[in-house]
């Protein structure tokens, strides 16, 4: 029995879901975490790019902003920002997007806008930021997010973000170039979405979660795909490697500034 | 262009109902100016920033701002702007209305605007509900294929307001590090203002580096530390214990006031702002 | 990525009917990769450069081309292309189609290339006639104002060339000094092929300068002098004798096919060309 | 008697119009001859930018092309070619537009692109480069060419650059946002256009040129403005500057190149 928390099974779960010198666009947060995990251990060619305009960073620490100094210094070079989105986004030239999301329905599309009405919200959350335009031209998407019935809904309050739409083949009738979500990583396990309907399944569960766990953190009725991998606990030399970056992280982030100048 | 200091800056620059765009994306936030129009009590501000940050967030909760155009507003890696939806939500303290674009919208409104031209193209806002809820995002078709892409408006800000590294005496202005929109957001500007960090003979040798060149440099301002709590790199790190503090400080409305009026409105300036800072830390 | 030998890179990356785009703004202008092109033999090429300079004219008497796109065709301070001009006035070798832009044009459709957009903007080509000898410049309306702004198609070669001075061993490429519109024709490519002055452990640090990162590097061939006569800065100056020397080289047929023989034709790679060069200056 | 040159004479009176400080598209040739003599007289703070992409260049000696590595190496900063043109010259960031052409009309409009017919050339021409849109942006443009009724035309071949179309304020009407072409300076003197039919007059000759010498190097029939200066002779100091130049330029131009590696 792993000692590991849900947190780290997911941040472990989706490190391995990169390959070595992938091209990856990384949300921050937990997608943050796995992304670094995967270049400390297994993928360390794995090149990741942050909207602030990072290229190729290799961070140290994790950042608590997408735009920390932190990347800017162990960044192979910085870019401007409108130059992220255009030529390496919206080019093509980006493997993977990494995601996080407030709500994901079950075709994959995400809402990070709103809860409520747009204009009379129930609460307004931060907003797009650069979702749209990774999900839409990245080759392949992965969302992260912590499973409840309030986190993957049957019906989205808002659409930010565009997953399969309304399923069935229309992502690939709409002009969204990149493939959109091949993967959902929960707390519990990992859904995908089904070959013809697009409606995400559960395809591989955590060794230590159970089916009736899945189907009760999840908003709609949570079919099961074809075959359901067991997801193997983290390894020893991954929690090793992910502790020890969140410890370097920790330790970073509470050392005092040295506040600039004064009177 | 012309040296002056940050209260003269403000004062000539930025008005009642000016359109003003303060950029830096997490890197080289201008918080000192930001405080500085607090101070001054401007409102009906059109306010225009990719992510809005704590200093709108400050803005926004004193009272500034009438719009907001942006694309992400959140503490980064914390969470909520409480402010802001504080304003959005509860009209607190007056109603604000949002023009709402993703990260890739965004530049390239700014990018149309450093360009002078009256829009900016993009495949982007595909099949999502961005576009329902903000009329300034648009389709063109390709008069060459047929296809139709996305369109927004190019940003003209009355003023942009950056903070930098360094300025040279011509008023040249070097940046280096996470440069975000700031170089867009600049150009695009009818006035353009400068905070930094130096004031130097010589910028340093950058044959290909971000230059803001001084005649389209309005006014520079010698303003240390003018990013904090964000950073300017090579200068002082981002305090990312402040950012995580300021969530308990803005989600109640009377702590929020109390800080502020402490803080920003009762330092007569941001060499004010950070000795009460600083003592309050020792 | 993969390191090859010059003549390989060409050969896997170059085929008659290409569409084939060496950059360089004056500076860094890849005569080494042009001069083997030009040993293969290939045919039909749509050649794409903003400045065809020496090194299209060359390509150009010797056949290679079929279509130039380009924005100024001549010998930077000297004057004429003269093999350009023999095939544009009297199609020796054999006739050449013009697709002629302005810079603005042209490096708003490399823009668009590289964006991945269909078409580029700008306020130009207003009221001259290059529209009328062009179908491929077209207008579309401003979806908000209405006016007309000028549109070109995007750029999308085939294969880029490219000449640097340094790439790394993962093929990271930096550039520095005059960049031109070398980065917007690398991203627009299919293939990007680089030859540089060195191979080195770690590329200068340069927070934001120029770089072509790996991934979008196809093939970096090492290739010192690989700009000769144009130049690499910080490696060698522009040989402005030998631009105004090939004046009087290439006005006569019979001339500059002598030239082209002995000195591109009858050397085997470019250390043999800038060999022979030397030993008749010597 | 001055022992000037024509050339010098011309470029002299080109320098003499531009002010200090302003912001200056430097064309190859005479007016880069002209802008670095500005900057080395009258006119040390003017920002000189060539399409290459350095800006606020100070060379040493004259660029024999655009882009030579001695205007990146005194260039207060380099940009990438597509900003030049949008950021600064679409963008509204341009006072002077200095310019050379084959041929100029009545009106100012130019030609740079071809002698005869465009599908079957008689003479091929260099080509439109940023003329079209420097002419259309920066706020006013000065033209410099040798005046013969084969450079200065009734009627253009082609007309690659917009000066003021038909006249009687065609170009006021037009979507162009610069004020088109102030002065054509030639190697007489000096033409400008009249304030409503927008007809190129002579508005300053030269003291040692004559009206007869530039109506027969004039290919219409050349109308005197209201008032004509005579331009006075280049002085010594102005000559010294501008001989000075041409000597370091052509010593550095003859020095030979050290070619780079070789066999």
């Amino acid at each position: 029995m792993s000692d590991a928390t849900r947190d780290e099974w997911m941040t472990v779960t989706a490190a391995r879901m990169l390959w070595d010198r992938c091209v990856c666009f990384v949300g921050i947060g937990l997608p943050s975490a796995a992304c670094n995990l995967a270049r400390l251990t297994h993928a360390p060619g794995v090149v990741l790019i942050y909207e602030s305009g990072t290229i190729g960073t290799r961070p140290d620490v994790l950042p608590l902003s997408i735009g920390d100094g932190e990347l800017a210094e162990t960044a192979a070079f910085v870019v401007p920002l409108p130059e992220v989105f255009s030529h390496y986004l919206q080019g093509g030239r980006v493997d993977v997007g990494f995601l996080g999301a407030a709500q994901v329905d079950r075709h994959g599309n995400l809402n990070s806008t709103v809860i409520g009405r747009y204009e009379q919200p129930g609460t307004r959350l931060p907003g797009a930021g650069g979702a749209p335009e990774i999900a839409a031209h990245a080759k392949q998407t992965f969302v992260m997010l912590k499973a409840s019935p309030r986190s993957l809904v049957p019906q989205l309050d808002f659409r930010t973000t565009a997953g399969y739409l309304e399923g069935g083949g229309a992502r690939k009738r709409s002009r969204a170039s990149g493939g959109g979500p091949r993967a959902v990583i929960t707390d519990y396990g990992v859904l995908t979405p089904h070959p013809q309907t697009d409606e995400l399944q559960l395809s591989a569960l955590f060794e230590e979660a159970t089916i009736e766990e899945a189907r009760a953190a999840t908003g709609w009725p949570l079919a099961l795909a074809d075959k359901v991998d067991l997801i193997a606990a983290p390894t020893v030399a991954e929690l090793a490697s992910l502790r020890a970056l969140h410890a370097r992280t920790r330790e970073a982030h509470s050392r005092p500034i040295a506040m600039p100048g004064g009177a | 262009m012309e040296f002056l200091p940050l209260n003269e800056a403000i004062a000539r620059h930025v008005f009642d109902g000016a359109c003003v765009a303060l950029e830096g994306f997490t890197h080289l936030i201008p918080f000192a100016a930001g405080h500085e129009i607090i101070r001054q009590g401007r409102r009906d501000l059109h306010l225009v920033r990719m992510t809005p940050d704590l200093i709108y967030d400050q803005m926004i909760g004193m009272g500034c701002a009438r719009t907001l155009t942006f694309s992400w507003g959140g503490n980064p890696g914390v969470g909520s702007l409480h402010r802001l939806r504080d304003a959005a939500e509860r009209a607190w303290p007056c109603a604000i209305e949002l023009d709402e674009h993703s990260h890739a919208g965004m530049a390239a409104a700014y990018c149309a605007g450093a360009a002078h031209l009256p829009f900016g193209v993009l495949r982007g806002y595909l099949d999502n509900d961005l576009d329902q809820v903000n009329a300034k995002i648009r389709r063109v078709d390709c008069p060459f294929t047929g296809e139709t892409l996305a369109a927004v408006p190019a940003i003209h800000p009355d003023v942009t307001i950056l903070h930098a590294q360094r300025a040279d005496h011509e008023g040249n202005v070097a940046i280096h590090g996470i440069v975000g929109a700031q170089r867009e957001a600049a150009m695009a500007a009818k006035a353009l203002v400068v905070t930094v960090e130096e004031i130097v003979d010589r910028l340093p040798p950058a044959m290909n580096s971000v230059v803001l060149p001084h005649w389209i440099v309005d006014a520079v301002v010698h303003c240390p530390g003018g990013a904090y709590p964000s950073y300017a790199h090579g200068h002082y790190a981002r305090d990312n214990a402040f950012y995580q503090s300021w969530d308990a400080i803005s989600r109640d409305r009377e702590r929020f006031l109390d800080w502020m009026r402490e803080h920003v409105m009762e330092t007569r300036d941001h060499a004010g702002f950070l000795a009460r800072l600083q003592r309050k830390a020792a």
